[in-house]
């Protein structure tokens, strides 16, 4: 198992375990061997022959990163022999590299630049003239390769194969002629196609946004976390004079493993879009007036605070994002709370509740897990990251994968078993398989009828070799999504996580994946309803008051985010602060949305974005967001990482807002200095979140502390919604959607899509529909115009609509968060 | 008595000697500003920006005189070239390029690193003004060369005429 | 649109079991659809990708690797003329330069009337018979003017 | 001087620049371009030998093209590395007089221009 070997380099004794590479073990006592196209996360190929070392008894000199250590292995890396093969080897490679440096990008960070002045031979001897091939031409709409400057070390192709698993780069031609390229020249358009630009050690693949914007070295670089998904990958922001850059990886092998989507690399254009909300305004007589943004903070506070005392504080409401960070949360929650005392807080359409009845994994564990049971998850168009490292999990490291989900996912091809429900059934299909499960177990079952196919569309016989598959696991890592279970479901999933976990001799372990950066830390900084910071319940007033002082329990009930949308229609709630959140786009049945945040007598939109909301809004507070902003954020394994601010801004942070809104109505005000005394703070009263503080979290994070499970008892089976017109609508993610992030100027606007529909075969037949033909969807009175696509996407009685484009306003067509019946038809011939 | 005066006159006039030598040899001051020095060839005065025989501008805006300059007064901005209208030959061009002459120090390491020769310290020294704001030299001045633009430099850093 | 034939779906079938890993089926695949066509057309590479479950670039990328299968439409007969060593030291620059003024595509290539393609080859491992040219799957050795005309004009 | 597979044997009347020379294109043709000094290596060697069989050559490049043989020799990921530094090394060691013709040929070319 772990075998110890030792060896000597350079007459310098290490011990590192079996089956380590010469060049790692270098590394490991700080003796550098040069290498170009060996990369860690890539695996040992041989091809660039810089790393050549000489090893005592072995005929040949060796290359380093493909020798793995031997038993008293005697390495020597600064040789003559070494030397010369060095310079040789340097003198090969730059024999038809062209002298860019000057204008190439890579200039400054270049593995070959710094190789070849430690270890380079002094001057040229060849000439000929250089071999001439084509100089920048679009790989993609966002790379820019280079193909003179390419030294064929393959780390791109290898990229594609290994780590992304697409096959899409690859060497084309043989010997002096080969290069880098696709089939048949189509564009290099993957998700995740910008790692190649920086795992290029020459300037070969640029980031074409970048090009010949600055140099390396001119750049202030920012260690940030992305904002996007909830992964949260650690990135590198570079921005000269105030101004972005570029994006670039930093690994972390806890988080991301070293790589970064499409979306976090090209997606930072919105940071300086004109759509910003750069200035607090008011509006005054149908007018919107600009004004100091604290004064305004202070000034909102008051009216909720005219508006509590007049109505009671079950008049007013927060609508919070998951896109915020830990501590702007944090704050609202005890804005609203303590010193407006009201529970109507939330986030979220969905039903979602802290805490977890299993433990709490995170990316590492998706390796080490035996199982990944992926729960109505598309990991693929949902968190990049995470799919990569579950691709990873499964070919490499021998790891089984079973989905169970309503639509068919780009893991499928690689799932040992892949079950499909019917959209909607996914309580009864969860409790078909906490059931079977049961059954051996002697635990109380779900009741009601589970194993008919006709329900769930999944015939009892393959429901039971799923239950095998997770019963002899011994290690399995349930990955699921939040946002795409219907009604209830969340209780019968973590009622299933509970089964699972009372299985004998089972380590089972969950990652709640929301695909939004900080739902997490939002359900633990409280932003719900029926609960208080770190999982506790609000109707366990007991334990509030122990955490919060006495007196800090509310009596009344909170309203839910859709709640609060009802009672602003029927005129019970007055007054709504709208925390970067966008409820006309984001929540169903736009119409009603609209009309009833009309009938507000005070709707404050805090947004770093104009949206559709805030122009209904009456106040208007400019937040940082992301780039700007500084703040806490925990991803979906529960790790807290660090948003490092990148670029400076005149406006006040979020943080200073909000603690001006809660000063200015409380009578012993707490001035926090920066962001890290509200984590601070935090910490301190966060059940789960007590060691995280500015140290511990400097580097890779930290796991925040489990948060137990609320809720013990088996639930339910509700009632099932079988009648109703037309088909059931899924709404699906998709990672590059058209929406306030990505606009229509955005680099990576080539990946949007057309509205489109997914039908199953025998939908499509009944409607005399098929691929590429026209169609509407209606419902609610609403039609959205699609383009039929016939892939039995999903189970028939239903119809999967990507989420392309906001303008789309797919919600429009949905009443609830549960099931939803869309009719779809031709359009009428004019 | 009469010895010593005579000793006294001797080293007057060795003293004076050497006045009268001077007197009428030619003269080492200029009468400035009527007449101007003519400076070395290694002088290094004034930052300029050369063209190259196209008219083109030779600086590619790889802001290597920055990254070099010990007092940090060259700010570069670069941008891709236009390839059917280019500004300088190659992939790309300078679109700011700005030296603060106040700042500079004049050890013409810009021109030593400069790999494209195009940026050159010249013998003009008249660089006195009374605003603070002209000594901020931005692309268009330092593109103006008064003579014709037909020197090199060579690897030792020297300037000659072409 | 390239589609394979029923016939061929036999033939693959058969191919893709000799091989534990499917993969291993590429080259026979890739030399099956260039002696039914002529040559590898980009929707063949993709037929046989789907076929094999490999993208169509990673196809592609070996495809181009091998010289004897072509991307362009070829001739007939695709005549591969060796002018390694034992071939150039026995003359077969002048005979290839022969062939392709009688064809009338010197330097190789495919004539017009689409019935002969010309190839050099890096050596076909028939020095013995040096020099030589493999016309389709038949090798000619020996090869002077007179033998390139009669073997040539012989052929329908 | 071993070739492609089969012996291959040559009178007094052939160049042997030039066999290595065609011999050094075979290697350049066949290499398959993973490892740096196989692909790089030969087609350097072969321009070279095809400089100093044209009559553009020196000295001083057939010592650089041993000390290239010497680079690629055993550095290369398989053998055929090796092998195309084979016929050239061996060419120089035993036949230099023919390498020094063609060279004495050109400067004595440039003696009489």
């Amino acid at each position: 198992m772990s075998e110890d070997i030792n060896i000597t380099i350079n007459d310098q004794p290490v011990s590192v375990p079996k089956g380590t590479l010469v060049v790692e073990a270098a590394k490991k006592i700080g003796i550098e061997i040069p290498v170009f196209c060996y990369h860690e996360k890539l695996g040992p190929f041989g091809c660039c022959r810089m790393c050549l070392v000489e090893v005592e008894k072995m005929p040949k000199l060796t290359t380093a990163c493909t020798q793995t250590v031997m038993p008293d292995m005697v390495v020597k890396t600064e040789s003559p022999k070494v030397i010369k093969a060095q310079q040789g080897v340097l003198e090969f490679t730059l024999l038809n590299h062209p002298l860019d440096c000057p204008v190439c990008d890579k200039g400054g960070e270049c593995p070959l630049q710094n190789n070849t002045f430690k270890y380079g031979p002094g001057d040229t001897r060849m000439e000929f003239d250089r071999a001439n091939r084509d100089k920048a031409t679009p790989l993609s709409p966002v790379i820019t390769i280079d193909r003179e400057r390419c030294i064929a070390c393959q780390r791109c192709t290898r990229y594609s194969d290994i780590i992304e698993q697409e096959s899409a780069l690859v060497m084309l031609n043989r010997g002096f002629n080969n290069e880098v390229g696709t089939f048949n020249n189509e564009p290099y358009d993957t998700k995740y196609s910008g790692n190649v630009i920086d795992i290029c050690p020459v300037g070969a693949l640029t980031n074409t946004q970048f090009r010949f914007k600055a140099r390396t070295w001119d750049l202030d670089n920012s260690a940030t976390l992305c904002a996007h998904c909830g992964c949260n990958c650690n990135m590198t922001l570079g921005s000269r004079t105030n101004k972005f850059m570029r994006i670039e990886t930093r690994p972390n092998d806890l988080v991301d493993d070293g790589w970064v989507c499409d979306k976090a690399r090209f997606g930072y254009d919105f940071i300086e879009s004109d759509h910003r909300i750069v200035e607090a305004t008011n509006l005054v007589d149908g007018e919107y007036k600009v004004a100091k943004t604290l004064e305004i903070a202070r000034q909102t506070a008051e009216s909720l605070k005219k508006i509590v005392d007049e109505y009671g504080p079950e008049s007013i409401g927060f609508i919070g994002s998951p896109f915020g960070t830990n501590e702007e949360l944090y704050l609202y929650h005890k804005l609203f709370r303590f010193t407006l005392g009201t529970n109507n807080l939330d986030h979220k359409i969905y039903i979602d509740t802290p805490g977890l009845p299993v433990d709490h994994y995170d990316f590492l564990n998706v390796e080490t897990a035996n199982l990944v049971l992926l729960i109505g998850s598309d990991p693929a168009e949902e968190l990049p990251i995470l799919d990569l490292r579950i691709k990873k999990a499964i070919t490499r490291k021998g790891v089984k994968l079973a989905i169970l989900n309503d639509q068919k996912t780009e893991l499928d091809k690689i799932a040992d078993l892949s079950l499909m429900y019917d959209v909607g059934s996914d309580e009864i299909a969860l409790a078909a398989l906490a059931n079977s499960l049961a059954l051996e177990l002697d635990i109380e079952m779900v009741e009601g009828e589970t194993s008919d196919e006709s329900l769930t569309g999944i015939a009892e016989r393959r429901m039971k070799e799923m239950a095998e598959l997770v019963r002899t696991a011994m290690k399995v890592c349930v990955v699921y999504n939040p946002a795409s279970l219907t009604g209830n479901s969340i209780f019968m999933l973590k009622h299933l996580l509970g089964v699972i976990n009372k299985i004998p001799t089972m380590e089972c372990g969950a990652i709640p994946a929301a695909p939004f950066t900080n739902s997490l830390g939002a359900m633990d900084m409280g932003i719900l309803p029926d609960y208080y910071p770190g999982g506790i319940s609000s109707s366990d007033s007991g334990k509030v008051d122990q955490v919060w002082g006495d007196g800090s329990s509310l009596q009344s009930k909170g309203l839910s985010a859709l709640e609060m949308i009802d009672k602003a229609e029927s005129g019970e709630l007055k007054a709504l602060l709208v925390y970067r959140n966008n409820p006309v786009i984001d929540f169903p049945d736009r119409k009603r949305v609209e009309s009833a945040l009309k009938k507000l007598s005070l709707l404050v939109v805090h947004d770093m974005m104009k949206t559709e909301t805030s122009v209904l809004a009456t106040t208007v507070l400019p937040s940082n967001g992301p780039g700007y902003d500084e703040g806490t954020t925990t991803n979906i394994g529960g790790r807290v990482q660090y948003r490092k601010r990148g670029l400076n801004t005149k406006n006040s942070p979020d943080w200073k807002i909000i603690s001006k809104m809660i000063n200015s109505l409380s009578e012993k005000p707490i001035e926090y200095l920066t962001s890290f005394s509200v984590t601070e703070e935090l910490s301190q009263t966060v059940p789960g979140y007590s060691e995280i503080s500015k140290k511990s979290i400097k580097k890779e994070g930290k796991t925040r502390e489990k948060i137990e499970s609320a809720n013990g008892v088996v639930p339910e089976i509700g009632k099932v919604e079988s009648s109703g017109q037309g088909l059931k609508l899924r709404i699906a993610e998709q990672l590059f959607a058209k929406d306030k992030i990505l606009d229509a100027s955005s680099p990576l606007a080539h990946h949007f899509l057309p509205s489109t529909l997914c039908l199953h075969k025998k939908d499509a037949l009944k409607l005399d529909l098929s691929n590429g033909d026209q169609a509407i969807l209606a419902a609610n009175g609403v039609e959205v115009k699609a383009i039929v696509e016939v892939s039995n996407r999903c189970n028939p009685g239903a119809v999967i609509v990507p989420r392309v484009s906001d303008d789309q306003g797919l919600l429009r067509l949905s009443r609830s968060c549960s099931v939803n019946w869309v009719e779809v038809k031709k359009p009428k011939v004019e | 008595m009469i010895l010593k005066t005579f000793d006294g006159v001797k080293h007057l006039l060795i003293g004076l000697g050497v006045t009268f030598k001077n007197l009428f040899s030619k003269p080492v001051t200029f009468s400035y500003p009527e007449v101007k020095r003519i400076m070395p060839e290694r002088y290094r005065g004034r930052h300029f920006l050369n063209r190259d025989e196209n008219g083109l501008e030779k600086c590619i805006g790889c802001s290597l005189c920055s990254i070099n300059c010990p007092v940090g007064c060259i700010h570069v901005v670069s941008a891709e070239n236009d390839p059917d209208h280019p500004v300088s030959p190659g992939e790309r061009y300078a679109e700011v390029y700005e030296i603060n002459l106040l700042r500079c120090i004049y050890c013409g390491y810009c021109e030593e690193a400069c790999p494209v020769d195009a940026v050159v310290l010249r013998e003009h020294y008249e660089l006195a003004d009374y605003d603070r704001d002209k000594y901020l030299a931005t692309k268009g001045d330092l593109l103006v060369y008064p003579e014709p633009n037909e020197f090199k430099v060579n690897i030792l850093g020297n300037t000659t005429r072409v | 649109m390239f589609v394979f034939t029923s016939e061929d779906e036999n033939k693959i079938e058969k191919i893709i079991k000799k091989y534990p890993v499917k993969q291993s089926a590429l080259l026979p695949l890739l030399t099956l659809v260039q002696r039914r066509e002529g040559y590898i057309s980009p929707e063949a590479m993709q037929a046989i990708g789907k076929k094999l479950d490999l993208s169509p670039g990673y196809v592609q990328s070996v495809m181009s690797f091998y010289t004897m299968y072509h991307t362009e439409p070829t001739g007939k007969y695709i005549i591969l003329f060796c002018h390694n060593i034992s071939c150039q030291l026995n003359g077969a620059d002048n005979l290839f330069a022969y062939t392709g003024q009688k064809l009338g595509v010197s330097g190789g290539g495919t004539t017009e009337d689409k019935k002969f393609t010309l190839h050099k080859e890096e050596c076909l491992a028939a020095c013995c018979g040096a020099p030589m040219m493999r016309i389709n799957d038949i090798f000619h050795e020996n090869l002077t003017k007179e033998k390139i005309d009669q073997i040539l004009d012989s052929l329908p | 001087m071993l070739g492609s597979g089969a012996l291959i044997v040559m009178d007094h009347t052939v160049n042997i620049v030039e066999a290595a020379l065609r011999m050094s294109y075979f290697y350049m043709h066949e290499s398959c371009g993973k490892c740096t000094p196989c692909r790089e290596g030969t087609r350097w060697m072969y321009q070279i030998l095809n400089d100093i069989q044209n009559g553009k050559g020196s000295s001083k490049q057939v010592e650089k093209l041993e000390d290239i043989c010497d680079n690629m020799s055993f550095k290369c990921f398989c053998a055929l590395g090796d092998a195309a530094v084979a016929p050239v090394a061996s060419s120089i060691m035993h036949f230099r007089s023919d390498y020094d013709e063609l060279i004495k040929n050109l400067e004595s070319d440039e003696v009489s221009a």
